[in-house]
Formats: C-alpha cells, structure tokens, sequence
C-alpha cells in the first residue's frame, strides 16, 4: 500500500494549474478545490502511514538524469521521517487552507492564493518524498520560490514586495551552499541518496565540507543565525501564509534536511557541532529580539527562529529523537498562534500588541486557543511543547557541551518570557484599539480549536505513558528511552520563573521608553550591516559594471572604427588631383623599385 | 543520399523567392506564406528529429563534391550535437514569424530577408564542410544587417555596423583558421570530421595558433566577455522578432562552433585553453548579470543577461567532460527557449507601451495577469529556478566545471545569486508595485499567446523530463569526450 | 602563311567592322544602328576565334605567340568588349556625342589588347600597348564639352605618355641586354641566368612601369580615381575591366610566363606591392562620396588582389586569372548598375533611397557590391578564397592576412552605397527608367556572379587548359 | 677624327636639350628642341644608320615640330617668360633625375657594354631595313597603319568645334 | 675609339634630361616637349645597340622608324587634348587640372 507515496504531491500540483488557468472562473470554488486536494493528500499520507505500520518501505519509479556516470532515479523514500512530515504537512495545511477561506474572503485574487498554496503543498510534499539530495533541491527551491511569492502576494505594498524578494535571495544564498554541497558529493563520486548517507567513501575534509555546505542550506531555509534576516520581514504576507510556511512546514524542511541527512552529520563530529553552536546562537539571539518587539507577528516570527535553533541544537546535541519530535509538536502550536495572531489582526485591525489589550473577554475563542498554544510554546507541563523541548534538553545535556545547555536553559526561560508578555499585552489589561474587536467567523475557529486538541495532547504520544512511542517509531535504532525525572522538573521549573518574572514585570510593559537597549532591539544591527556589506556594494559593482562597459569595452571598438576612418581620411588627401605630383610619385616608385630591386639582387648575390 | 537536409536548408530561401513574387500590398497574404514556410521547415525539422537514432553518431549525412580543384565538398550532415539546435533554429523561426505582426514598415522586404536569414542560420547548423559551414556563417550577416539596419530603433544604423564588423572581424580570422588547418592536416581535408579524426598528429604549437584563430570568431559570436559590446546595442535596436532570432539562434553558433570545430579539432590545446576558458566563462557569468542590473533599459537587461547565461555554456564547455557538455547544449537549447519568449514578451510590452524604460511600467501583474504569469513562468525560468529548463542546463554545465575546476564553479557561483536578484528586480519592477495611471494596456491578445505556449510548455517539460533532450546528445558527447 | 593570316583574322574583322562603322556613321546611321554593329563585329571576330587553333605554330615568325594562354585571353578580351558595346548602347548619352567614333575607337582598342595579348615581341608590346593608350585617351576625354571629361583625358594621356616613355626606354635597355626583342629568346636567355644585372634590374621595372600603369598598381595608380570619375561610365567600366586585366597579361607573360622564370629576386617585391595597392585602394576609397570614384578605388584595390595572387609566383597564375575572369563579371555589372542607376549624378546622394524606386537594378547593385567586397555565397568570395588559399600555402601568412583584413576595409564602403541606397529614404524622386538591353547586360553579370560562385568548374576548367 | 665629330654632337645635343628644357619661353623651348632632334639626325649619321636620320629628319623635325608650332600659337597667351614655368615639384624632380642619371652611368659602366668596339662588319644598310621590314616587322608595320588613323579620327572627334 | 658605352652614356643622359623637364615642366606642351626627348633617347640606344650588337638584322633601326611613327601620332592626340582643354580653361598649367581631386 506504501507505492500510492507519490501521488501525495500530484493533487495539490493539479490544484494548482486548475487554479491558474480557471482561478476566475472558479472564484470561491477555488479554495474548495485547494482544501480538497489537500485533505485527499492528507488522507493518502495517513494510508501511507498505515502501510509503514504493515511494513512498507521506499520504492524507486524511474531513472531521471544520469550526471557524470551517477544515475540519479526518481525515487520515493517512505520510512518514519516522511510519514511523520507528511501527516504534518497534510493535517497543518488543511487546516491552515480551510482557516484562509475566512481569512482571504474579500482580496480580489482569491484563486491566485491558493494557487500559490497548493502549489507550496505539492512541493513540500515532494521535498519530504524524494529519495535524493537532488530532486529534494528542486522541491526546495520551489518551495522557496511559493514562500516569495506568497509573501508578495499583496505586491501593491511595496513592503511587501521588497519582503518576498529578499526571503527569495537569502534563502537562495542558502541554497547555493547546499547546491555546491551537491556538486562536491557527486564529484567526490558519493550517491546522493539518503539511504547510503553513511557510507564514507571520500577523504575526511571533503565530506565534512559538504556536510556543511548542505547545512547552509538548512540555515538558510530555516532562518537560522547568519541568514534569519528574511523571516522577520516575510511576515508582510498574509498571516495564514505566514503559519503555514514560515511557520509550521518551510522553515522545518531545514531541519528535516539534517535529519535527513544525519548519519553524514554524525560520521564528522565537527559538522555536528557547527550545527549544535548555530542552533544555539539563533536561538538565544532570536529569544532576546522577541522579547522587545511589540508587532504580535514579529514577535512569532523571532519565537520561530528561537524554537528552530532549538531544535538544531537537539540534532547537533545527538538528539535526533528530540530534534525531529519538537519539530513535529512545534508545527502545531506555531500554527495556532499564527492562525490565533491572525485572527486578531482580522479583528482589530493592527499588527502591534501596545495598540491591543483586553481581548480576553471580546474574543473568547481565539483567546483560549492562543493561551493554550502559548503554554505549549513556552513548555509548560501536560502540553506538547514540554515534552519535545525537554527531550532536548536532555540530549543537550547528555551531550555534555555545558555552554549549550546553558544556551538552551536561556532559551527556554526568555520563550516564557516574552510569551507571556504577548498574552499579558495582548489579551488583558484594558482594550487601547481604536476598532471595535469581535471573534472572527467560525470558518476560522474551527481550525483553531482543532490545532489546540493538538497542542495540548500531541506531546502524549512521546511521554512516557504511551512509554515513548514516538521515539520507538521515529529512531527505532536507538533503543529504550527513559524520561529523566530530573530534567523534566528542571525545563518546568524554568518555564514557570519565565511566565512569573513576565507576569511581575507587566506593569513596566507599557512605559518601556524604545532605546534603552538599542542593540536587541534593533535586531543587533543585522539587516543595516547586510546592507553595508552586501547590498549597496552590489549596486555599486553593478553601475561600475555598467559604465566600465559602456566607456572602456566600447571605447576600445569605437577607438579602433574612428582611428581607421583617420587612416583613410589621411590616406585620401594624398589624391591632390595635381598631375605633377602623380608624376614625381610615380617617377619616385620607379626610382625606388630600382634601388631595392638592385640592393636586393647585391645582398642575394644574384649577381 | 537522402536530400533532406538540404530540403530543410534551402526551404526558407525557397520561402523567400515565393513571397518576392507576391505584390507588396497583399500583406496578409505574405505574412501567411512566410508562416507557412516556416511551420514546413519545422516539420522537416521534426521528422528528421524523429528518424534520428539516438545511438548512432552523424546521420541524414549528404556528401557532394563542390569544387574539386579546391577539394570544397558540399557535406551535411546532422549528429548529437547539432539536432538540437537545428530543432531550435526551426522552432525560434516559426515564432518570430509569428510575431512579426508588429513589422509594419515594407513587409515584403523584411520577410524576404527574414528567410535568407533562415537559411544562413539552418546551413551553419548542419554543413559539416568547414568552407560551406563559413559560407553560411558569412551568409547570416547581412540578413541580419539589414533586419537591424531598417527596421530597428533610433540607434539602428550604429548597431547595425557595429554588429556587422564585429562579426566580420572575428569570422575572417576565422577563414585563415580554415586554411591553415586545410593545410596542416595530411590529406588536405576540409570535412571536418576527417580533421577531427586526424586532429592529434597536429604539433601542439600549431594545434594552440589554430584553436586561437577560431576562438576568436566563436567567441565573439558567443559573445565572451571583452567582445560581448555589440549585443546590446543590436539587441535594443533590432526589433523584436529579430531579438528573438539574435538571442534564440545566433549566439549559438558561437558556442556550436566552439564545439564543433575548436574542441575536436584541437583537442591539446582544448586541454590547455580549459583553465582561461573557465574563467572567461566565469567572468561573463558574474559581468554580464552586474552590467544587466545597472541597466535601465528593459531590453538591455535581457541582452546582458543572456551573456551571463552564456557564460554558464562556457563553463560547461571549458569542463571537457561529459556532464559539462551536456550542460552545454543543454543550456543552448534552454537559453534560446527561455531568452527568446522574454524578448517577445518584452516586445509585447513595446507595442503597447512604446517604450523600454523599465521605471516606465509597474503593478503590470493587475493590468495583464496572463502577461504578468508567462513574465514570471519565464523571468523564473531565466534565474535557473529548478523544476523548469533553465536549471538543469545550469547545473550540469555547472556541475561540469565543478568536477574540473571546483574554485572557479565556486566563484560563479555568486553570479547565480546576482542572477536570481537580476530576474526578481525584473519581476517586481515591471509586475509588481502600484500600476501606473496611463497602465491601462490590453493584456496578450490570442497570437501573442499562441506564440508564448509552445516555449512555456517546451520549458517545462524539459525541466520535468530532460532527458528528452539529452537522449539525442549523449552519443555525440561520449564522441567528444573520446577525443580528448 | 596562311595559319598566320587565320590567326589574325579575328582581328581583321574588327578592323573591316571599325571601318565600315566609321563609313556608315558619315552617311548619317543611327546611334543604335551603330551600336548593334559593333556588337555584331565583335560576334563575328569571336566566331572566327576558334579558327585562330590549334596554338603552337609561330605567327609572323615570332611577332605573335599561339598558345591557350592567348586564345583565352583574347576570348576575355572580347566578350568584356562585347559588354562595354552592350553598356554603351543601353547607356543615357548626355549629349548626342559622335557614336560611330566611339565604336571605332572601341573597336580599334580591341585589336590592339588582342595583338598585345598574344604579343611575342616587346615591340609589338609597345606598338598595342601605345595605340590602346592613344585610343584611351581620347575616349576618356569623350565629352568634349564637359570640363571633367576633358581634364581626365589629359591627365591620362600626361601619365600615360611618361608610362609608355619609360617602358620603351626599359625594351630599348632590354633590346641592348639580348640583343633581340623576341620575348621567348629572351625568356630562354634569362632561365639560362646569364645577363643578370643592376641592367636587367633598369630594364625590368621601367618596362614594369609602363604595365604598372595599366594594370594600376600602387605607385602607379595615382590617374586611376581622377580619370575614371571624368571619363563617361562606359569608358571608365572598359579601362577598369579590359585594359587593367591586359595589364596583368602581359605581367604574366613578361615576368611570370614560364618561359621566363620570374625573375628571381621578384617575389620578395611583388607581394609589397600588392599589399600596398590592395591597402591604399581600400582606404582611399573609404571617405569618397562620389560612388564613381568609389568604384575606381575599389577596382585598384581588386588589381591589388590580383597581384596578390600573381606574387605568389608562378602558383598563383591560374588562380590570379580566376580572380580576373570573376573580376570582370562583378565590376562590369557594378559599372553598368551604377551607370543605369544614376547616370548623370554620381554622388551619393543621388543612390539614396533607389532600393524602392528601382529594387530590380539596386538589387542586382547591391550582388555586384557584395560580391566585390566578398561575401560568401557570391563569386567574389570564392575567387577572394582562391587566392588566400593560395597564399596559405605558399606559407606567405602575411599576404593572407593583408587579403583577409582588407577584405574588412572593403565591406565598409561597398556597404555604405548599400547603406544609402536601402536604409536612407529617397531625396529625389526621379524615375529611372533603364532599356531592356541594360537589364539584359546586368541581369549577365548577375547571373554570372551567381553561377559562378555556384560552379567555378566553368572557368577552372578553361583556366587548367590555359596554365598547362 | 670621328671622337672629335661624335664629343661635338654630344655635346651639343646634351646643350641644345638642357637648354630646351630650362629656357623660360615655350616657342624657344620648341627652337632647341628643333636643334635637339637634328643632332640626334647626326648621331644616327655617325652610327651607320643614314635612312633613320633623314626619317628622323623628315619626320620629327618636319612634321611633329610643325605641329608643335602650331600647338604653342593656339595657346596664344602662355608665351611670356614672366609666368612661372616650373611647377613646385622642381627641386624634387631636379634631385631625382641627377641621382638616377648618377645610378644609371654607374650602371652602364659596370656593364659589358661600355667596352664594345665596333665589330667590324659593315652595319644594316638599307635592303636590310627593307627586308626586315616586310618579313619579321610585317605586323606591326601594317598594324602603325591602323594606330595612325585612330590618331587621326581621334583628333578631329577631340578637335572639331560642334557648330 | 667610340665605344658603345658613349652612345648609351649619351642616351642615358638624353633620358635623364628628358625625365628632368617631365617633372619639373608647368607647361603641358613644355611637357610634350620632354617626352619626346625621352622617346628618341630610347630610340639612339635602339640604333646603336643594333650597330654594336647584331649588325646583321636591322631590328633596332626597324623599331626606331615605329617609334618615330608612334611618338607623331602621340603628339597629334596629345597637342589636340591640351588645346581642347585650353579652350576651356584658358590654360594649359598643370596645376591648374584639378577639379578631379579626393
């Protein structure tokens, strides 16, 4: 039953033409067929689950490109890994499709957007199927070109605009360093595929080059420290995007790449730290910046670059199980309160928490929901949040590196922070909006109220109730999990000094003077450095291009046609058109020819 | 001895005597003939594509002698290498015929002209007798002259000549080339794949003068990065089915003759010129995609952004490997695809707004959503987006070049990125952004979809499934890699 | 006896057709009677060629040679004539000038090339060589009344005189050298080596000066722009094409032919001056806007493509008079083209927009100009591609490379009457109208030009039987 | 006695040519020019060859100087010495001619010609020039025929004034 | 004894003043004047060439009589262009011919 895998992506990609080419014609439809195609997806993965369960496994369908003697064939990995990505992608997706009909109601180009999803759907569907590095890196790139797209979707605003092009160029400098990784494991002579990941064929520096050259793909599609700049202003687009892509599945493809490509990472112990020290970085870097920022999408948007440096930090820590389990929990409860933070904008009209504030008691609904995924974010005890991030934080632990665990600690204890900061802002207090807020439609409840049930039971499947079946199930390998009391207390008790040191500081909230602490808040600098170092000297290089071409490569051939038309002119003036200068000339030609004809026929002793 | 190849040579000059009998004033009526020539020549085209065994080396092959006292024979023939770009010429012919509607200044001249045009192009691609391949290789000129001379923009005479010396410089080296190598090679032979087969008993002195000789001709066609000015300028001038031909056809004779003539011919001095032609190939990567994103007319930005893309074929071809040539053909074919459907639809653009000046559109995607859809299909498809054409030539050519020279792959690697920036400024300046208040421009009427589709589909398809083209290349390739 | 009196009496129908014409144009015959005449007499005399075979046989003990070289030649020489006769009856006479003179003069010029090209003796060399110059000269000054014409006709005559004197001065040193004018004696003497000398060197470039001056090559080339722009266009399409291609046969036959090793410090010389005649032709006819004075520099520039191909020794015999049979074709059609395109005004100007007012005649133009400048698929090209195959393989890599770059010069300014005539739109809107036997003429050489480069087989073949 | 008749006419012709040459006055130029081609006449005398003289004679002195008389009174007005009748390119020409008649003795020196004698036996006398003519230099002596005329019809087609 | 080396100095000389006055003359018939001049130097290096060296045939004298015929018949076309170019011009100054430049 596991060989139907490949036709998960085939739906959304036929949504997608479908809407594009009778996007008009089928006005509202149009959302129905996107949400339809994506629940056939859904319910496909979850057969393909199932077949997993009885014993599937990867198939192979048809060699593609045979490069330099490698055939690279169009094969379909099916193992725990891509089911679990799969459910979460269909499940996330559709709900996040279904809450857009809401969301999107009025725009004018309904059917483009969820064009542009469906096609987002089918690509990251493939990503998570293929069975290589290099027909992975063609659904990589297409899902990064739907996250530029999607972010521009409002192109008017040029914001907006400016928003989906960087996001398109960060994460393409990303995916040129996983590009040349490609290209240095083919010369090398190692298959791409993930399955022989592990074999080690090549000299020790090459492989861990290219270990790390895919990792900067991971850092650029995940928004991870050096390249995290386009997540940030990418929340331009509509906030359902922003769930789905920059939240729940896109930003995860970097980390199901390192887990996907783990046995190379482990085989260099060097490559696994880079990855442990990034993750780290972004992540406490992240925390920090979320904890001033007052727009509710900005302050996720940096909570996401938080969580993902944590789960990088769980692989680079040895702990895939924790990494790829808090991937999974995390995707739910980020959606939520995206969907949740959207729902608010759609009420009161503003992005920015100062201007928001008891909507507790006007909108019940969103509020709960947003509560319950706040908790499961910040990892307080029965929800899913805790248990995936304390699974980290044991590995982290276990692994020794006391620095990281410190980072990790931070981490945790700032997500509470800034979490209940946003909650405290935003839902209590008195309402300082000017609109008059009201819960949005059920359309976009629903899919809320469903990502909470999420939320808050996901996390049992890897507790020790149901005595870790998520960790049996995604690294069967690794043998028998034991929940550390110890630590479990630990994360717990940090969560909590989190939500109460917010919780005491919420009077000084509102009077922050902005600038007491230029660094964090102006995001450490980062963009305006980009733009010193890479954008204003690529418009420079560019007109220097220009004009170098223009007068110097030009000048040259113009220089050559003008200094031949002198020639000629020089060479006409000798016509005087007066006979007796042809006569001395040719006279002259006669006495000449003599002279050398004579000299030439002495020297050659002709004579 | 089948006539086919001379049948599809001297089809369009056919075309051209037949339309030189209809009255200038029956314009439809030579618009049709014209099209209707063209669509023969590509179903000639099509068949010969079809009996084409993949497995087998030259074929179609036609051997004549011409001229005995000079030893000149009249051979065609048709391998790996040149079936693409056959297909392409035919294909990239039939379209800008169709797009032609925007000629209205003495019709019957432009087509007649139009299909000698035609003919010098198909000849090149197919003679395999170096004296006919120059004849057709000269030929093209002054078609080309004259298209860009009379029916081009403002600065129209100025390109025209500019073109025209240009490549008059270049090919005459070209010519001695020829005969030195006619002469240096026991027996006198000008077929070359007889040369090609003899070419190692050259001393490698003389193999390097005579590889220089013809890179000059080649890489000015190409164009190569110092001798690159002329593009521009013709292709802001020409009009726009011509852009088309120039981008779509011409610039791979250079690089067709790089393979044909330079590689096999002299493959020593090919092994010791990779290295400066990976850098050349580099640096026209990295300088065409910085000089096209200072440009500030629309035009110009494609024209500097297809020698960037020709810069991708010169890596692939300084590779001298497998993977690298068939990168390089590969990124031919897809180059002219990809950058011919961007000049229409930047001619599209023209007729309506008459004008290139790229801060003269904006928020054209609200306008013209099918022009703003095949702006972005092809804008993506230029910037190498995997899933379309335009990737998978790029990545074997520069996959190629990384197996030889993995510093200089590294480098050109930035010129990807600069490339992906070039298209995306492209996109949002034209499509995105408020529109303009006089944009209210009528979106691509029937023709000039009709005209688009075949090249998006062709794009896609072979992004979905290259080996439809590699199939046919696979066998020529090994050829050539064989004779290094 | 008799094989003599058979061997010139293709020249002894021009003389009988020259005189009946000068008869008939007393008694009043019309300009086009005249004409169909002469072109009558010049069908008979090339009827009467082939009785001048087989060759072999000593003519006028000595005076004349009989070999294939001649019999092509004189083939050459009258079929050119044929089409100057053709051009001049199409041709629009300004005023009604004495027709039937014209013909004679035509007519008695052709029997001297003849006579010279089968010459066998350096005085019968000067004797042609001298009566063509007097005909020349009065034929380029046949528009009496037109200030240019005349101007030209004496500048011909002053540089042509000084040529001529020069080349007696260099037979009469030559005569004293050997002591006889028989050109084979004197081949055998010089084969032989001996008379080898700083005289010899004194008598080969004087009598070299006065064939210079017919074939224009460099130092001597200065008359050639002035009297061709004053000459009418029919004389100025005959000196380019017959008298310079005379020029080079007796070249060929002085210092080339193989009885006479060239002489051997020759080819260090010859190729100099070809590139110079070929370099200064092209760019002193870069900036003309006269299209007649064009053309004259382009023809000296062609003459130097020829010597180009003739320095190469005695290789390049076959393939410099290759160049000279398609030489023929392309200039006599250009000289007719422009001739009918514009007859009175040369400038220019007056050839701007003609593409549309006469696309048949601007077009078949435009082949002649292109394949001039040698643009490949025209007979232009192949011949230009003989001759730097030939210096290719001679290893002389930079005559070849001067043949190929002044190719490029030339494109420029055969490219710029293209220019006009097609790109730039008309200034005036005079209609040319061109009789039907201009057409048929031009149409020929279109023809030709087109074949040719299709078939050179046509003209090698003859060419293998000339240069056994 | 014949070096004394033979250094006379040399020097005399070489005077009366220089002279015809560099006096200022056309119809003077025309007079040497006459006693130029009598000496040469004499010269022809000296070498055993008394038919050219008078022909030369008969001929040059006769018929072409006549001409040129005829010539220089048309073009009335040109006469006077005042006007400058040297052209700009004197120097040069002067310089060239002396050099090359330098090179040129030099030459004729170095060549075997300067040390022929006189054969002994007797020079062509006039059955031989007779003889010659009409056997050998029959061609051309029709042929000088057919020249003279053209110059004939050429000059009155170039001359005659149209009424 | 009068060698042949003299009667060719002599010619030799003859020519020189001959190429002398074509160079240097303003005058066209001057110029005329010199070229004739240069014709019968030719024609004494023919007689005495034919005297010295082949006393049997009289081929040099023979071409003496054609060239003296040839240089009568240049003359009449010569002199009837100069005073047809006089009747124009009102000159007959070298310099003076030359519309026909560049």
């Amino acid at each position: 039953m596991v060989n139907i895998a490949h036709f998960i992506p085939l739906f959304p990609f036929a949504a997608f033409w479908l809407n594009i080419i009778f996007g008009r014609r089928l006005g509202v439809a149009s959302a129905y067929v996107a949400v339809g195609a994506s629940a056939i997806s859904a319910v496909l993965a979850w057969l393909v689950f199932q077949g997993l369960l009885s014993g599937g496994g990867s198939y192979t369908l048809t060699p593609w490109l045979t490069v330099n003697g490698h055939p690279i064939t169009l094969g379909i990995i099916v193992d725990s890994l891509t089911v679990m990505m799969l459910l979460v992608v269909t499940v996330v997706g559709t709900l996040i499709q279904i809450y857009s009909i809401g969301y999107m109601g009025g725009d004018p180009r309904f059917s483009r957007y969820f064009a542009y999803i469906s096609l987002f759907m089918s690509s990251m569907l493939g990503l998570v199927l293929v069975d290589n590095l290099f027909l992975l890196y063609i659904c990589w790139e297409g899902v990064g070109l739907c996250s530029c797209l999607l972010v521009a979707f409002w192109y008017e605003k040029p914001a907006a605009a400016a928003a989906g092009i960087k996001a398109f160029i960060t994460t393409r400098v990303g995916d040129t360093g996983l590009f040349l990784g490609i290209l240095l494991l083919m010369s090398v002579g190692h298959s791409l595929r993930f399955s022989d990941m592990g074999v080690i064929n090549a000299p020790e520096p090459l492989m861990a080059l290219a270990a790390l050259l895919i990792f900067m793909g991971a850092v650029g599609k995940s928004a991870q420290f050096p390249l995290h700049v386009w997540l940030p202003d990418a929340m331009e687009g509509p906030t359902a995007v922003s769930a789905l892509i920059h939240a729940a599945t896109m930003v995860a493809a970097g980390v199901y790449l390192v887990a996907r490509c783990y046995p190379l990472f482990t085989a260099h112990p060097l490559a696994l730290q880079t990855v442990a020290v990034i993750g780290a970085i972004s992540a406490v870097m992240a925390a920090s910046i979320a904890c001033f920022a007052n727009d509710i999408k900005k302050v996720l948007a940096y909570s996401t670059i938080s969580q993902l440096g944590l789960m990088m930090l769980g692989l680079g820590a040895g702990g895939y199980t924790g990494g790829t389990f808090h991937l999974m929990t995390h995707a739910f409860f980020k959606a939520l309160l995206f969907l949740g933070a959207g729902s608010v904008i759609h009420a009161v009209h503003t992005q920015d928490i100062r201007a928001m504030g008891g909507l507790f008691n006007k909108m019940k609904v969103t509020s709960l929901t947003f509560i319950i995924g706040a908790l499961a974010l910040a990892g307080v005890a029965p929800l899913s949040g805790f248990w995936s991030k304390d699974e980290i934080l044991t590995a982290v632990w276990h692994h020794g590196n006391f620095g990281l665990f410190i980072a990790a600690v931070t981490t945790s204890f700032l997500t509470a922070f800034y979490m209940t900061r946003l909650i405290l802002l935003a839902f209590f207090g008195e309402y300082r909006g000017a609109h008059k807020a009201h819960e949005s439609p059920a359309v976009m409840t629903l899919p809320l109220v469903i990502l909470a049930f999420f939320a808050l039971f996901l996390g049992l499947i890897g507790s020790p109730w149901a005595h870790h079946a998520f960790q049996r199930f995604i690294a069967p390998a690794e043998g028998e999990v034991a929940l550390d009391i110890g630590m479990a207390v630990a994360s717990s008790v940090i969560a909590l000094a989190g939500i109460l040191t917010a919780f005491l500081l919420r009077g000084k909230f509102l009077e922050y003077k902005p600038g007491a602490c230029p660094l964090i808040e102006n995001k450490y600098y980062f963009d305006e450095i980009y733009d010193a170092l890479f954008v204003r000297p690529f418009h420079w290089l560019a007109a220097a291009v220009a004009r170098f071409d223009r007068e110097r490569v030009d000048g040259v051939v113009n220089g050559i046609s003008r200094c031949v038309q002198e020639i000629a002119q020089a060479s006409r003036s000798l016509q005087t058109g007066l006979v007796e200068n042809y006569l001395v000339a040719q006279a002259g030609g006669v006495f000449v020819l003599i002279v050398v004809l004579t000299l030439v026929g002495k020297l050659c002793h002709i004579f | 001895m089948s006539y086919f190849l001379t049948a599809i040579i001297f089809l369009p000059l056919a075309g051209a005597a037949f339309i030189a009998l209809i009255p200038a004033a029956q314009v439809r009526s030579i618009r049709l003939a014209a099209v209707a020539f063209n669509t023969a020549v590509l179903a000639a085209a099509a068949v010969v594509a079809l009996h084409f065994n993949v497995s087998a080396g030259l074929q179609f092959l036609e051997d004549r002698v011409w001229i005995p006292q000079a030893n000149i024979h009249y051979t065609l023939g048709v391998d790996g290498i040149s079936l693409a770009l056959v297909v392409l010429t035919a294909l990239m012919g039939l379209l800008a015929a169709l797009a032609s509607g925007c000629i209205t200044k003495r019709v019957k001249e432009y087509f007649i002209v139009y299909q000698v045009l035609m003919t010098g192009l198909l000849g090149t691609f197919l003679a395999l007798d170096l004296v006919l391949f120059y004849i057709f290789w000269e030929a093209v000129l002054i078609p080309m002259f004259f298209l860009i001379g009379i029916w081009g923009g403002p600065r129209r005479e100025y390109a025209a000549w500019k073109f025209f010396f240009y490549t008059l410089a270049g090919s005459v080296a070209m010519l001695l080339g020829i005969l030195a190598v006619y002469f240096s090679v026991v027996p006198h032979t000008f077929n070359m794949i007889e040369i090609a087969r003899s070419s190692s008993m050259m001393p490698i002195a003389a193999q390097m003068v005579f590889f220089l000789m013809f890179f000059i001709a080649f890489a000015i066609k190409v164009p190569v990065f110092p001798f690159h000015t002329w593009l521009p300028d013709a292709h802001v001038e020409a009009p726009t089915p011509v852009s088309v031909i120039l981008a779509g056809v011409l610039l791979k004779m250079g690089t067709y003759g790089l393979m044909r003539i330079c590689i096999p011919f002299f493959p020593a001095a090919a092994v010791l010129f990779a290295f400066p032609l990976a850098i050349l190939g580099a640096v026209n990567l990295i300088y065409g995609a910085f000089a096209a994103f200072a440009q500030t007319d629309f035009k110009k930005m494609i024209a500097y952004s297809s020698v960037s893309h020709m810069g991708f074929v010169l890596l692939g071809v300084a590779a001298l490997n497998a993977t690298g040539f068939n990168g390089a053909l590969l990124e031919m074919f897809n180059h002219g695809v990809i950058t011919g459907a961007m000049f229409l639809l930047v001619g599209v653009i023209y007729d309506r707004a008459h004008t290139r000046e790229i801060s003269a559109f904006g928020g054209l995607a609200s306008v013209m959503p099918r022009y703003a859809f095949f702006l972005t299909f092809m804008s993506l498809a230029s910037l190498g987006l995997p899933g379309l054409s335009g990737f998978i030539g790029e990545f074997l050519a520069m996959a190629g070049a990384f197996f030889r020279f993995p510093s200089i792959a590294v480098i050109s690697a930035i010129g990807l990125i600069a490339l992906v920036a070039l298209f995306l400024v492209i996109i949002r300046k034209v499509l995105w952004g408020k529109p303009a208040a006089h944009a209210g421009y009528p979106d691509m009427n029937a023709v000039e979809i009709a005209v688009m589709l075949p090249l998006a589909a062709l794009t896609l398809a072979i992004g979905f499934y290259p080996q439809m083209i590699l199939q046919f290349q696979t066998y020529a390739v090994n050829a050539l890699v064989g004779l290094l | 006896m008799t094989y003599s009196l058979n061997f010139i009496s293709v020249e002894l129908a021009l003389v009988l057709g020259a005189l009946l014409i000068l008869m008939a144009a007393v008694f009043g015959a019309g300009r086009k009677t005249l004409g169909f005449a002469a072109l009558a007499t010049v069908m008979i005399a090339i009827f009467r060629l082939p009785a001048t075979m087989p060759p072999g046989y000593p003519v006028f003990d000595g005076m004349l040679v009989s070999d294939t070289f001649g019999y092509g030649m004189r083939l050459f020489i009258l079929l050119t004539v044929a089409m100057v006769v053709l051009m001049s009856l199409a041709y629009a006479w300004p005023q009604d000038e004495d027709m039937g003179e014209f013909y004679f003069f035509i007519l008695v010029a052709t029997v001297a090339l003849n006579l010279a090209a089968c010459a066998g003796n350096l005085a019968m060399v000067y004797l042609a060589v001298e009566t063509l110059s007097i005909v020349s000269y009065v034929l380029a000054g046949y528009f009496k009344r037109d200030i240019l014409s005349t101007e030209a006709g004496v500048k011909y005559f002053l540089f042509g005189a000084l040529s001529t004197g020069l080349m007696l001065y260099g037979i009469s040193l030559a005569y004293g050298l050997f002591g006889t004018l028989d050109m084979s004696f004197i081949g055998s003497r010089i084969a032989a080596g001996d008379a080898h000398g700083p005289a010899l060197v004194v008598a080969a470039v004087l009598i070299l000066a006065g064939l210079a001056f017919k074939a224009s090559l460099v130092p001597f080339h200065m008359w050639v722009a002035d009297v061709y722009e004053g000459a009418p266009w029919p004389v100025a399409a005959f000196l380019s094409v017959t008298s310079k291609a005379l020029g080079f046969v007796l070249l060929a036959r002085i210092f080339f032919s193989n009885a006479v090793v060239a002489v051997p410090f020759w080819s260090g010389v010859a190729p100099v001056i070809a590139i110079l005649t070929m370099t200064i032709g092209n760019l002193a006819a870069f900036h003309q806007n006269s299209v007649k004075r064009m053309l004259a520099f382009s023809s000296v520039a062609q003459a130097g493509y020829i010597f180009a191909a003739m320095a190469l020794g005695q290789a390049g015999l076959s393939t410099a008079f290759f160049y000279i049979a398609i030489y023929a074709f392309m200039n006599m059609g250009a000289f007719a083209a422009a001739a009918f395109l514009s007859p009175a005004d040369a400038q220019l100007e007056a050839y701007r927009g003609l593409g549309r007012r006469a696309p048949v005649m601007a077009f078949l133009f435009s082949v002649f100009l292109l394949s001039l400048a040698g643009l490949p698929p025209l007979a232009g090209f192949m011949a230009k591609f003989f001759v730097i195959s030939a210096a290719v393989e001679a290893r002389d890599y930079i005559l070849a490379g001067a043949v190929v770059l002044n190719s490029i010069l030339g494109f420029f300014y055969y490219l710029k009457v293209i220019k006009a005539m097609y790109f730039d739109d008309e200034t005036s809107v005079r209609e040319c109208l061109v009789p039907w036997l201009g057409y048929l003429l031009v149409g020929g050489c279109a023809w030709g030009v087109i074949f040719l480069a299709i078939h050179p087989q046509a003209i090698l073949d003859i060419l293998a039987l000339m240069f056994v | 006695m014949t070096e004394f008749v033979f250094y006379t006419i040399a020097v005399g012709l070489c005077a009366f040519a220089l002279l015809s040459v560099t006096v200022g006055d056309v119809f003077h130029s025309a007079v040497w020019l006459t006693f130029t081609l009598l000496s040469v006449a004499g010269v022809y005398f000296l070498l055993g060859a008394p038919f050219i003289g008078v022909i030369q004679v008969l001929v040059y002195v006769g018929g072409i100087m006549t001409l040129f008389i005829f010539a220089i009174k048309l073009t009335a007005n040109i006469g006077d010495a005042r006007i400058r009748q040297f052209t700009r390119q004197l120097w040069p020409g002067a310089v060239l001619a002396a050099v090359l008649l330098a090179f040129l003795l030099a030459v004729i020196r170095a060549n075997a010609w300067s040390a022929r004698a006189l054969p002994p036996v007797q020079g062509p006398d006039l059955k031989e020039i007779g003889t010659e003519l009409l056997t050998r230099y029959l061609l051309p002596f029709e042929f000088i025929s057919l020249l003279l005329l053209a110059a004939l019809v050429g000059a009155i087609v170039i001359g005659k004034v149209k009424k | 004894m009068i060698s042949l080396g003299h009667f060719v100095a002599l010619s030799t000389v003859l020519f020189c003043i001959g190429l002398f006055g074509v160079l240097t003359q303003r005058n066209a018939i001057r110029f005329l004047i010199s070229i004739e001049l240069i014709l019968n130097a030719a024609n004494i290096n023919l007689v005495a060439f034919n005297r010295y060296l082949a006393p049997a045939s009289a081929e040099g004298q023979v071409v003496s009589l054609f060239v003296i015929g040839v240089a009568a018949a240049a003359s009449v076309v010569g002199l009837i262009l100069i005073i047809s170019i006089y009747r124009q011009r009102q000159s007959v100054f070298l310099d003076d011919f030359n519309l026909l430049k560049w």
